[in-house]
């Protein structure tokens, strides 16, 4: 079968300042299969796949492809052996259009003209391609929201004639229609001879689509060629963590049918966003919101915190009405928002962890404006090491933890918070298994405590799993409200896509 | 025109403290149905820039209304275009380096030390044995020499842009006077004067090089790779490299043709002083700036405009003209500028927003 | 030239009513519009020029005045000129940032039929201006290396200080040229010299090293005395009093500084500031097809340059009427 | 020290064009062993600003050596320590601003406003009246009072912070011409001059005003919730906005500050030159935008170290007291400070960068 192997690396060795990220990775994947690779947060796939794509320059170790051992010395290099690669962190130029961002650095050119009828065609060819004829090839790729730049990501990846193709969680972003919509390409992709390198933290996702998979922990590679469908679940979560972790949903503590209504949304509406949307949120009580990308959760969650202006309906906490479009109404009030894009909305990617975690909660651990870092570290500290934040220690900046830790220190930051209503968009998107039950344990905790939360996530088994009632969405409207025990998944996924069937 | 399209939002949209604040709220819009053809260019390219095509307007009104008889007259254009063509130039080349994410401070150092260098008794020597030709391209040259100076400073030596064109600032206009000898040199190479100074279509050679300045610049903005790539690095410098786009050789390439086109700035006033001097160009450097900033163009860079930029040099070129008409204090003057900068800014910002909202 | 125009300038300006004695010269007459630019007004002396220059249109009910914004880009100042000539202005009173940068526009002026009165900084070409009002620099820093030398009486090893203004202008130059020649007269040299922006800071500021960088010095020649505000407050904060101090352009503060007697000041040489008046009146004429009249010549001068005397406490008195408030 | 460490990486990182190759290869550090006491502090401090340290040592050394008997006297200090007081206290408000994500063009107008505010014979009068300390809180006033127009104009009317203060340049300054009438107004009230140009423990008491400034300034951006919540708008506004800051009113704030301190700069320099004036701090803007730069203050906002940028200004102006002390030409100075500047800066990032690798 050696001849049918594409990639091999092998020994790969990454030190940043400090830190370790790789310390000598093997991998090896063969023509027209998919790969998958597991770890923990910050077990070093991402480092792994820059190292491979060119991004970064490992400090030893050997990468041979195609037979042939050689040096990727900047993405130029990957891009002519035939790598691409969609990057966790959204790498798009947001002022270029889509058509633009999808062939950035190889457009259709003549003299150095570009042709922009070709590029905008192909552009279009490829969206299509990905069923996604709807988005706009001249839109600006900054206006769309997440999983439209997800799509055009992908789109540019297809667009270089790659025989390998690296996806670090693509599907972070996705909800299920999408993520079968995304395995159909690679499943296209693969039976054309192209590898795909998959990096997931479902791992049912995993099963689906992958044909073998290697565990990477703590920078080094644990286990490899394992059988993605055969391998026991118990098995690939041991292999990670170490540990064995039930992945189980904690047990719903009844609430009181004395508990006050705290957060109530009356016949809220953004035209062109979302319509007459009405939902109440008792003390205690957890509603999750499920639906499709693009079916305008975020912005009701937005538009409860304040964030965006409501053109009309109310919303009202403890029986005050809030003042529309004014986050300090809504935050004087007790309400937060952990939002959807952790790097543009909510990180201070320079500042440390602890600085990020504190950073609504400042005046706790200040006296007369003079803050005291002791107390501010101990409080994060506390939090990070309940969430399994790695690195450990709460003073590296936040640039430098990887994707799904950035995601805890934003969670943790709400957590710490003491809310009456806590808005939560995607709380585990990109989180590993491991931490995915602290939270789901931290919010139930909260939830105890008497907090009104309102959940939204992307994974219909999560939003099941945690809420109480479920508010279905489609296209901006409620079209189900209902407590979470009566409805299963498959109920849910066929509400949600009615609307596009017709 | 997709790309229009593509970034015809308020493109006033402050880039510091508060500027974010408005990026939850981007209109997701129905993509403003694809205006096809001139009368699409004309539709979204006014909208962008309508708050400026409002002001300028607006400026010559007051000038029509306050001095209605010279004002208005196409010696008085003449004049406005006149003066706008060389800070014009040098805006162009600082629209590419801002919205490759960059700036330069230096642009009036190099258009001084371009001046000097192009008018040494030896220059002058040689171009009055050859052609005028070696005076031009000797301008050109040092802009460039110095772009290129400063792009590799940034590029390679990782010096932040601010600090390194402050240096080639102050480095190019001391050494523009030890050439100089602190003394303005006279061009004596008549044929020099005669070209530039010449008409062509009863429009002057100097509002014809803007014209092509600009005009060069819009394609190469918006129509090319090169153009492409511009706005990759300005908006996402990572994203760029990751896109296999080689980021510092383009930066370098940025600062080359800011300085290059200091460079036909040096020429340009050259040909309307017939001198060279180390005092040429004081501060084009807030004037270029501010005219790209004015005209739309984000400090931050991933945004920018050409047609905006023009516009700004005109509204400048304009006000001072105005000015000089009306007789105003100039204490006063300062003052109103102050106070019709702000209000054209507003003004564009609404107009833009409005412009942009279905 | 001699040094009555001094005298008489502060006079008719007066005496208007009486009717002077320009024989009927300050008679209203045909109305004239003069267009008036200078530079940027960033220092005392320029700031004074344009102040005086309005005052004076303001005292003849037939002329109107119009005022460019100053500058030092000789790009906008050549426009302001053009707009100037579409504007049809009858006369034009330059004050040009660079006098060879200007000269081009300055011509086209004077070929559109408007005369123009250059001043103080000169053109290149005699066809550029029909005519000339010019400070001496070169004179001022020979009256003041002159003086210098006097009071030095022989003094071979005495410790000169120059503070120069802006060094890239020809001025500058001229002046500092003026210094180092008188000086060289007596056996002395320029042992320290720094140069400031002819403003009160910088004037401090180039003081202040200039102290440290000598630690003996016996006469200190100030270009400007608005910066030599700055240069007298830094000496006053360093608490020296070994030597002397020149100013130059003859500001009020500073020849009352020289009458009081108290101060380090002894002496300044004078660099008119009201050349741009002058340039005022004598547009006027040219428009109105007057002469000078205190001269037997019917037409206006072609060039006319201004003398720059040393103003001490003896005749100090003479000059305190004229010194620009600065 | 955990802020000095977490913001201890090479700081002349370009925040342009190249800049975000960098950022992935950021030094992510084993926070350096939590460094108590003042071991520590130096030691991180050190490390940060290593780089500014040598390049002002290697200047003191020069100094020392061309110009040893004059240069490192108490008396040339202490001129150096004056020199640097007045554009060092306009520095530390504009390393607010800058760390706020903001810019400030307008300072050196504003000094000038605030002087002759201050200074008016009105003003001077009810001074002589009543005491010196009107004069000061005139100025203070003036100062802050611009800065909040600025800071409206910026946070509310969404004007991008180079043009909002760009047309408070022009305006301030026209407004203090008008003011003043262009003439330089000399202090009469002497008990201003004797307190403020007076010393205390043998330091010049604007030395001591320099010093109070910036150590009140370290405090609050390093100490205070004020200081983070700068850092958090500078850093990312939209975020500090949905965590809950007032952007707009803290933008506003440090627009406040940096009038303010203009305000104090205007004091100062009213005391040192016992006038007001419309001339005064010319060009400012740019001195001040240079020292808080090359301090290690971040252009784009989000990380600023006050530090830094005393250093930033103890090398301008000890630059310029070594050029003046050498008796060399400014032109020679001109070039020399391009140098300088650039190699100081590569200085600094090479040390910084290894300084921070273990
Ligand atoms: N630029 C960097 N500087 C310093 N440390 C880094 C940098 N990039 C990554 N690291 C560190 O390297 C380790 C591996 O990070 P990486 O992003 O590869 O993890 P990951 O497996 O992709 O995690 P996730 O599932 O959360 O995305 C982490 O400890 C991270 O903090
Ligand atoms: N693929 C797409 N192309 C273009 N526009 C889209 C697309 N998806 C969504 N939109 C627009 O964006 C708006 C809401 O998108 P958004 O992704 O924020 O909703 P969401 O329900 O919160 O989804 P998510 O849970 O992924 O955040 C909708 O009004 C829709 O018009
Ligand atoms: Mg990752
Ligand atoms: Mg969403």
């Amino acid at each position: 079968m050696t001849n049918d192997e594409l990639l091999r690396m092998s020994g790969i060795v990454k030190e940043f300042p400090g830190v370790r990220a790789l310390d000598g990775v093997d991998l090896d994947v063969r023509r027209g299969e998919v790969h998958c690779l597991l770890g923990q947060n910050g077990a070093g796939k991402s480092t792994l796949i820059r190292v491979l794509t060119g991004a970064h320059q490992p400090d030893s170790g050997t990468i041979v492809v195609n037979g042939h051992e050689v040096r990727l010395a900047s993405p130029t290099a990957a891009i002519n052996l035939g790598i691409a690669a969609i990057y966790q962190e959204l790498d798009l130029v947001p002022d270029l259009t889509v058509a633009e961002n999808v062939f950035l650095g190889h457009e259709p050119a003549r003299f150095g003209f570009s042709r922009r009828h070709e590029t905008t065609a192909k552009a279009r060819a490829l969206l299509t391609g990905l069923g996604h004829g709807e988005i706009p090839a001249g839109r600006a790729v900054g206006l769309l929201p997440a999983a439209g730049q997800q799509v055009v990501s992908m789109a540019r990846a297809l667009s270089r004639d790659a025989q390998l193709i690296v996806m670090d969680e693509p599907s972070a972003v996705l909800d299920p229609e999408e993520v079968a919509n995304l395995f159909r390409v690679i499943r296209d992709l693969t039976s054309r001879g192209v590898a795909v390198v998959y990096i997931s933290h479902r791992l049912e996702e995993i099963r689906e689509i992958g044909d073998r998979v290697t565990v990477l922990k703590d920078g080094a590679t644990v286990a490899t060629g394992l059988d993605a469908r055969e391998t026991p679940t118990a098995e690939l979560i041991r292999l990670m963590t170490g540990r064995s972790i039930e992945y189980v949903f904690p047990r719903r503590a009844e609430i009181p049918t004395t508990a006050p209504t705290v957060l109530d949304v009356q016949d809220l509406t953004r035209p062109g966003e979302f319509a007459d949307i009405s939902f109440a949120v008792r003390a205690g009580e957890i509603v999750g919101l499920a639906g499709l990308v693009g079916s305008g959760r975020s912005e009701i969650l937005e538009t409860v915190y304040g964030a965006r202006k409501a053109a009309t309906g109310s919303v009202t906490v403890d029986g005050v009405p809030l003042k529309p479009g004014r986050v300090q109404a809504a935050v004087r009030a007790g309400v937060g928002l952990a939002p959807e894009e952790r790097k543009s909305q909510a990180l201070l990617l320079d500042e440390a962890v602890y600085k990020n975690i504190t950073v609504s909660t400042m005046q706790r651990f200040a006296s007369g404006g003079f803050l005291r870092g002791r107390a501010e570290k101990d409080a994060a500290e506390e939090l990070t090491k309940a969430l399994d934040v790695r690195p450990a220690g709460v003073e590296h900046p936040v640039r430098n933890l990887s994707g799904g830790n950035q995601q805890k220190v934003v969670l943790a930051r709400w957590l710490l918070r003491d809310c009456r209503v806590l808005l939560l968009d995607e709380p585990t998107r990109g989180v590993d298994v491991g931490a995915r039950s602290e939270i789901y344990a931290l919010v139930r905790k909260l939830a105890a405590n008497g907090v009104a939360i309102v959940l939204v996530s992307s994974e219909v088994e999560e939003v099941l799993g945690l809420a109480d009632r479920v508010v279905v969405m489609r296209e901006g409207r409620a079209v189900h409200t209902g407590p979470a025990q009566e409805i299963d998944e498959h109920r849910v996924l066929d509400l949600v896509m009615e609307g596009s069937a017709v | 025109m997709s790309e229009d399209v593509a970034r015809s939002e308020p493109s006033a949209t402050p880039e510091s403290g508060t500027a974010s604040t408005q990026a939850t709220t981007r209109q997701p819009g129905a993509a403003p149905g694809r205006a096809s053809g001139v009368a699409g260019l004309l539709r979204t390219g006014m909208g962008r820039n309508l708050g400026l095509v409002v002001a300028l307007v607006l400026l010559c009104l007051v000038g029509v209304i306050t001095a209605g008889d010279t004002f208005a007259t196409g010696a008085n254009v003449l004049t406005i275009l006149r003066l706008a063509a060389v800070i014009g130039v040098v805006s162009i080349g600082m629209t590419f380096v801002i919205t490759g994410g960059g700036i330069d401070l230096s642009v009036g150092a190099m258009v001084a030390l371009a001046s000097v260098w192009a008018t040494t008794l030896a220059t002058q020597q040689m171009a009055a044995d050859f052609h005028w030709i070696l005076m031009v391209s000797t301008a050109l040259l040092v802009g460039a020499a110095c772009g290129l100076v400063n792009g590799l400073l940034i590029a390679y030596g990782k010096v932040v842009p601010f600090i390194a064109t402050l240096a080639m600032l102050a480095a190019a206009r001391g050494l523009a006077e030890i050439i100089s000898d602190r003394k303005t040199q006279i061009i004596t190479v008549n044929s020099f004067g005669d070209f530039f100074g010449g008409s062509f279509l009863g429009v002057p050679v100097l509002v014809w090089m803007f014209v092509i300045v600009a005009a060069l610049g819009w394609v190469l903005l918006n129509r090319t790779t090169f153009g492409r790539r511009t706005f990759a690095v300005g908006g996402n410098a990572e994203a760029a490299r990751l896109a296999g786009i080689k980021v510092q050789r383009h930066t370098v390439a940025l600062y080359v043709l800011a300085g290059l086109c200091c460079g036909i700035a040096a020429v340009m006033l050259m040909a309307r002083t017939t001198t060279g001097s180390s005092t040429h160009g004081q501060l084009y450097e807030l004037d270029a700036i501010a005219a790209v900033v004015i005209g739309g163009t984000l400090l931050s860079g991933g945004r920018g405009t050409i047609v905006g930029t023009v516009f700004g040099v005109l509204i400048f070129t304009t006000l001072n003209n105005v000015f000089t008409l009306n007789n105003l204090s100039i204490s006063a003057q300062s003052v109103a500028k102050g106070l019709i900068i702000v209000i054209a800014v507003l003004l564009q910002q609404r107009l833009a927003a409005r412009a942009t909202t279905p | 030239t001699s040094n009555t125009p001094e005298a008489e300038k502060s006079e008719p300006a007066t005496s208007q009513a009486a009717g002077g004695a320009g024989g009927g010269n300050d008679e209203p007459g045909q109305k004239v519009k003069i267009g008036f630019s200078a530079p940027a007004a960033d220092h005392g002396w320029m700031g004074a020029i344009t102040k005086a220059t309005q005052a004076e249109a303001k005292k003849y009910p037939d002329v109107e005045l119009v005022v460019a914004e100053g500058t030092n880009d000789v790009n906008l100042q050549i426009s302001q000129v053009e707009t100037f000539i579409n504007q049809k202005v009858d006369a034009i009173v330059l004050l040009p940032f660079d006098g060879a940068a200007l000269t081009p526009v300055a011509t086209k002026a004077m070929e559109a039929g408007i005369p123009v009165v250059n001043v103080d900084r000169e053109f290149d070409s005699t066809f550029a201006a029909r005519t000339t009002i010019l400070g001496d620099n070169k004179g001022m820093g020979i009256s003041a290396g002159t003086y210098v030398c006097q009071e030095m009486k022989g003094k071979k090893d005495a410790v000169i200080a120059e503070i120069a203004g802006i060094d890239s202008l020809p001025l500058t130059q001229a002046r500092s040229q003026g210094f180092k020649e008188a000086l060289a007269d007596c056996g002395l040299k320029v042992n320290n010299r720094v140069a400031a922006e002819f403003t009160v800071e910088s004037g401090e500021k180039a003081a202040a090293n200039l102290l440290q960088a000598a630690p003996k010095i016996d006469a200190i020649w100030n270009h400007d005395d608005d910066q030599g505000v700055g240069v007298m407050a830094a000496i006053k904060n360093s608490g020296r009093k070994e030597f002397f101090v020149v100013g130059g352009a003859g500001s009020a503060n500073v020849m009352r500084d020289i009458k009081a007697g108290n101060t380090l000041m002894r002496a300044t040489v004078i660099y008119p500031s009201t050349q741009g008046a002058d340039g005022v009146r004598l547009a006027r004429l040219l428009v109105q097809k007057k002469a000078l009249g205190d001269l037997v010549e019917v037409e206006v001068p072609r060039t006319v340059q201004l003398y720059a005397p040393v103003v001490t406490k003896d005749n100090v008195d003479q000059y305190l009427p004229t010194a620009f408030e600065s």
